[in-house]
């Protein structure tokens, strides 16, 4: 197997900087020969307030659904490092492409959370603005959004934009055929793509032994030509320099890259899936001792970038980001059923003013 | 179908649903139930609850992800003599398997002069008014029912649920069997055998001689009730058809009963423009013309996406949407052309 | 929309739209044109003739084979400004791309509340009467038309390909440009700029005070055909309108000609159960109920796969269909029910 | 990288027996390890026999297009040997899955020539009967097969039998979604398919590496957790021995298989393309030398397996053989309007026979 094509397979095992004690014991030769470099305390610092403000939305979005303020909400508890450390090394040009399961992420990424909940609220629009924050509209047909940021990543390039596409997409998506023809699409054009896998061992009930019997989904990459790395998801360190990597191996012109992060999804589904109907409690209870934010927490006490005086403050923090969503959350979304009509197309057709009007007429009558 | 006589007391659509599923896995050995999600969880409906903790993984399985794999498997199941009864888990996640089902599925008995036959049946949950979020309450029966080859059955009670789901099994061509998302949990008696109208015949589920109001899947209890109201509030008799199955369609059913009432309103959940409505439409204008003392009108969802929980009830076809329509079918004149054209 | 004049003399359908595609290239550095051989062989229908030679491959592009990749990729192209004008090689295999052009292309705008719009082209050579083989000549448009966000339109001159490709390409939605295939080498007049109509208005191509044949795309040669043949072999003064765009539908245009003739019958060549006939055929009853003379009827294509070049003229309408049709119309009383109901 | 990662990548060349000149070279350590064997001289001598009269009906359908027997058709010349080793290692309880172009292995598994140019003559079924030949309508909509494969060889070994599905396909197509659905499923459900793609360099006008950046397209399989291999396409010995081990690996119970075969296709892409807008001459020429039939011939002549005589009684045999195609291919294909009807359900539907009564009307007009 010539040199090249040796590089485009992930290490044989996934990349781990802190073990699940929170100590320094990686990369190891292999994946240092990559360049993945471990990053500042300043930096594991700002991912560990992050994930634990991004925790407490959450677990508040969860409490959401229960008072009814929320339609539905699919948890990322247990996969904050992915969703966090990510974010933090995207640049202002970049472009992401979240799924469902990112509002951590979003909010990660300084969008406001009350509009990230706009849609699992039950409005019909994503809530922020996609081009002011270069981050397309949360993707629920799955993998549909690994070709779009494939077209977006290219979109940038032509453009002369630094920028990179960084495409979100959860282990069970990789077996839709967009996902296929996504990364295909990425690696004709060398387009500035990374795809972060969230290997998070289930799509809804359904284990990844079910999905793939590949090696690991990194072993994907190769066959369309993509470098390609596997990491300890829970790993904010790991995770946090492979995407650095990743994400200036696209920018730099060397095409796209293909991220595989292992990792847990602690809570169900979404708050309507009953997780016991087909996951062991042992399972779930062995998967919160590798917790991403105590793992991060130990290993920044221990360096004593993380002190009580600081994490006293974080939480205090967290509390207030959680209230704040809370309350404006209380208030009731707008009601305008006449916005129905309105973003169909630039001008609506005559047919749609036709029914415009019907819907008027039965709202003058309900008034009247 | 089912041989054993048996009360089931009332059950919702959902249990009649996975009964007929039961029955025909124990019938048939050749018949097999997967896609996502229907294993070990039972669907995330509950409809193939059970099945493969009864029936063994063999049975009833999990798929990869990916609904073109799905519809693609079944197709070379049924290449060698199985009878796969898939479920797309939610309607607009059936868009990824469409090549297979319109190219392969509905032409392969065409394109082999019957020697390769598609006894496959496509489970698909559809439309709305369960509070969903985007992509989870389309209404794709028209996609499926303007495609050569393809059965489209959608029922609206427990009973039929059972009996349509049982004669879609057993049906030597592949069905499209669309499952009102919010009929799930409605309750009915179920007694089998069930002694519902086969396969293609429409039911007439009310009668009346003022007018016909046709309606299938999760619109019929809208219809009933509209017929109801206007029964009791204007005095008008309404006769309500239940289509069951949009292809074959029962035009001898419908036509009758226009050529009777002399009136007509077809209710459709699906966005209007280009759907199945106006297909009935157009079949009882074509059929009823001389009888007709109205136009036949339309009520149907509006032409946009599928709206969020919040606005969906300005979307859906409602009673009060379904009795103005019938309100305006008293004309003698043209009263509303202006109405219709009132924003020109 | 250009603004040289000047008269290109006689050219085909074909000629016009690779025009189109041109003057568009030219005039917008953000249009680009991508797809299966359209770059360096120019498509299969050569409509993208030239354009690598001459815009240069960064401007029309080949790109890996994969229908949905293609859609997506140019959603993800818009996203960043561009105006993407796609190719699907053939109608039947622009249904690989379903999910991503009705979840993502006809909703964008709406999902953002217009703050990312989707200004993309999707042209699909559509339709038969070339002799292809299996999968080469569905008639997609009804799927198409179905979905909320989506505009559908197809020319039947040179003049209207080139216009309304230019107008489809300047459009800040997505328009799914239907491209009838037999009418590719068709030639007429096309002086530029043209004066068509524009986008959403319907063509009266021919007039007349008897009846209305409505048309579209591939049919409506047929229609003027039979509308001669109706004047000079029956007297019969046959007005016909060419749809030119499905949506938005030129409801104005349609019904002011019912309304004046009495008669209708509309011609598509698709498969006739829930296709875009159906909803012309119900739109016209419900507007002109009370000036019609005889049901509105129906010139369709037959509910089956696309038949073999040996058969398809069996399957298309044609002039003979069309003729036959308009027959029917003259009825004072009912005399086609027996007809219709011959086989019960 | 563990012992089984590896197992699952193609040797790092493609394999081959026979070098261009037909000299036994091959196959080399890498490829012996893998267990491929050279095949008799009997076997080898069947292939020759049938490529040669596969190509004979191959020139024979281009030569019906020009006077206008045939709708239209895609040759395979150049691919002999993917079109007929493979089919002569197919067991017949195996089921097999061509596409358009795959003609001439069609009538090398011993289909009728004339049936199996029904659909390209422009009638609208697929001529042949699936179910008695085991073999799928050629299939057009571009890599859906792969998917029927999956589930034929998984409904194969369900009914307990040794049968292998085998799915042609082209290099092109396996860029389509369901390439990868279909190798997916194959592969979690350890179904007993072999993947053939014929890469012939060309998806009608666009070459191959505007359609991958993959080392080649062998090393998609790993993705999967198939075993994959890349053969000389145009080394017929090569191919069968390849597609041997993949049929017994298969048929063993060791789940799917993947082999790339490297060709040509000499011809345009149809007689309706035109291949010169889209290549050289110059490549054609090159391949021209690199003939699969040729090179088979002078192995074998070598061997004395091949004489002269045997020779002459082949060719013989093929221009018999296209005499006959020739001559029934002139009657004119039956008419028979009515029967569009007949098979689009098991039973009209009452439209379908409304329709039916309205053709026959007119057919009875006509004939009046
Ligand atoms: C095309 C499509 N099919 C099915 C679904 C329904 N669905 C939503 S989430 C989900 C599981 C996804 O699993 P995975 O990709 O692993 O992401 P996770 O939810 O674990 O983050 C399914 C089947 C969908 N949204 N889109
Ligand atoms: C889904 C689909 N898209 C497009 C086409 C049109 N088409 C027919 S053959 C072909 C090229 C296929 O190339 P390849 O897979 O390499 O096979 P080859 O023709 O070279 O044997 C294309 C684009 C099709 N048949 N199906
Ligand atoms: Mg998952
Ligand atoms: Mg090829």
């Amino acid at each position: 197997m010539s040199k090249t094509t040796a590089d485009l397979l992930p290490c044989g095992d996934p990349v781990q900087f802190l073990n699940e004690q929170g100590e320094l014991t990686g990369p190891g030769a292999e994946a240092e020969a990559r360049g993945y470099t471990m990053p500042s305390d300043e930096d594991l610092l700002a991912v560990w307030r992050q994930m634990v403000i991004g925790r407490r939305f959450d677990t508040q979005a969860t409490a959401l659904t229960k008072q009814g303020r929320l339609a539905v909400y699919p948890s990322s508890r247990g996969q904050d490092a992915c969703q966090v450390a990510p974010m933090l090394a995207l640049q202002a040009d970049d472009w992401f492409f979240p799924t469902y399961r990112d509002s951590m992420a979003l909010v990660s990424r300084g969008l406001d959370p009350v509009e990230v909940l706009t849609l699992l609220r039950g409005s019909w629009h994503c809530g922020y603005d996609p081009v002011a924050t270069n981050t397309a509209p949360q993707c629920t047909p799955l993998a549909t959004q690994a070709v779009h940021a494939a077209g977006a990543g290219h979109g940038l390039a032509r453009r002369g934009s630094d920028g990179v596409a960084l495409c979100f997409i959860g282990d069970g998506a990789t077996s839709e055929g967009d996902f296929h023809e996504g990364l295909n699409f990425a690696a004709v054009f060398n387009a500035p793509t990374v795809y972060f896998v969230q290997n998070n061992k289930y799509a809804i009930s359904v284990p990844l032994a079910k999905q793939t019997k590949a090696p690991s989904l990194a072993y994907k990459g190769i066959g369309y030509g993509i470098r390609s790395e596997q990491v300890d998801g829970n790993d904010a360190a790991a995770v946090l320099a492979v995407t650095r990597t990743a994400l200036e191996h696209a920018s730099s012109g060397s095409g796209p890259f293909l991220i595989e992060a292992h990792t847990y999804r602690l809570e169900a589904h979404t708050n309507a899936d009953d997780a016991t109907r087909y996951r062991e409690s042992d399972e779930v209870t062995q998967w919160s001792t590798r917790d991403p934010i105590a793992r991060l927490r130990a290993y920044l006490t221990g360096t004593g970038a993380l002190t009580a005086e600081i994490e006293e403050q974080v939480t205090a923090e967290a509390e207030e980001y959680a209230a704040r969503v809370r309350e404006r959350m209380n208030a009731e979304p707008e009601v305008a059923p006449l916005s129905l009509f309105e973003h169909v197309y630039a001008q609506p057709t005559p047919q749609l003013r036709e029914q415009a009007d019907l819907v008027r007429a039965e709202m003058d009558e309900v008034r009247a | 179908m089912s041989t054993q006589t048996q009360s089931t007391g009332t059950v919702t659509m959902a249990q009649g649903l996975n009964r007929a599923l039961r029955d025909a896995l124990t019938e048939d050995e050749d018949v097999l139930v997967f896609g996502e999600d229907v294993g070990t969880l039972g669907g995330v409906f509950r409809i193939t609850d059970g099945l493969t903790a009864d029936f063994g993984e063999d049975r009833c399985f999990d798929t990869p992800l990916a609904e073109a794999g799905i519809a693609g498997f079944a197709v070379g199941l049924a290449m060698q003599g199985f009878r796969p009864v898939i479920e797309m888990q939610f309607d607009a996640f059936g868009y990824p398997a469409f090549e297979q089902v319109v190219s392969h599925i509905a032409k392969m008995r065409n394109r082999t002069r019957s020697m390769l036959t598609m006894p496959i049946v496509i489970r698909i949950p559809y439309a709305g008014g369960i509070g969903g979020v985007e992509h989870h309450c389309d209404s794709s029966e028209g996609y499926y029912a303007h495609t050569p080859g393809l059965h489209v059955v959608t029922p609206s009670t427990p009973a039929d649920a059972y009996s349509l789901l049982r004669e879609a099994i057993a049906s030597p061509d592949p069905v499209v069997f669309m499952e009102p998302k919010a009929l799930y949990w409605s309750r009915a008696e179920l007694e089998l055998p069930v002694t519902t109208e086969p396969f293609g015949r429409a039911a007439v589920r009310r009668e009346g001689s003022d007018v016909t109001v046709v309606a299938y899947g999760p619109q019929v209890p809208n219809a009933l009730k509209a017929a109801e109201v206007a029964a009791d509030e204007e005095g008008w008799d309404v006769e309500v058809i239940d289509l069951r199955t949009l292809v074959p369609f029962d035009d001898e059913t419908v036509a009758a009963s226009v050529r009777k009432t002399g009136r007509c309103v077809v209710v459709s959940e699906a966005a209007g423009f280009g759907g199945v409505g106006g297909e009935i439409a157009a079949r009882v204008s074509e059929r009823c013309f001389h009888s007709l003392a109205a136009p036949v009108l339309r009520v149907s969802g509006l032409d946009i996406p599928y709206p969020p929980p919040i606005l969906e009830h300005t979307h859906l076809p409602g009673v009060d949407r379904i009795l103005d329509t019938i309100a305006r079918l008293q004309w003698d004149d043209q009263p509303d052309v202006a109405r219709l054209e009132v924003s020109r």
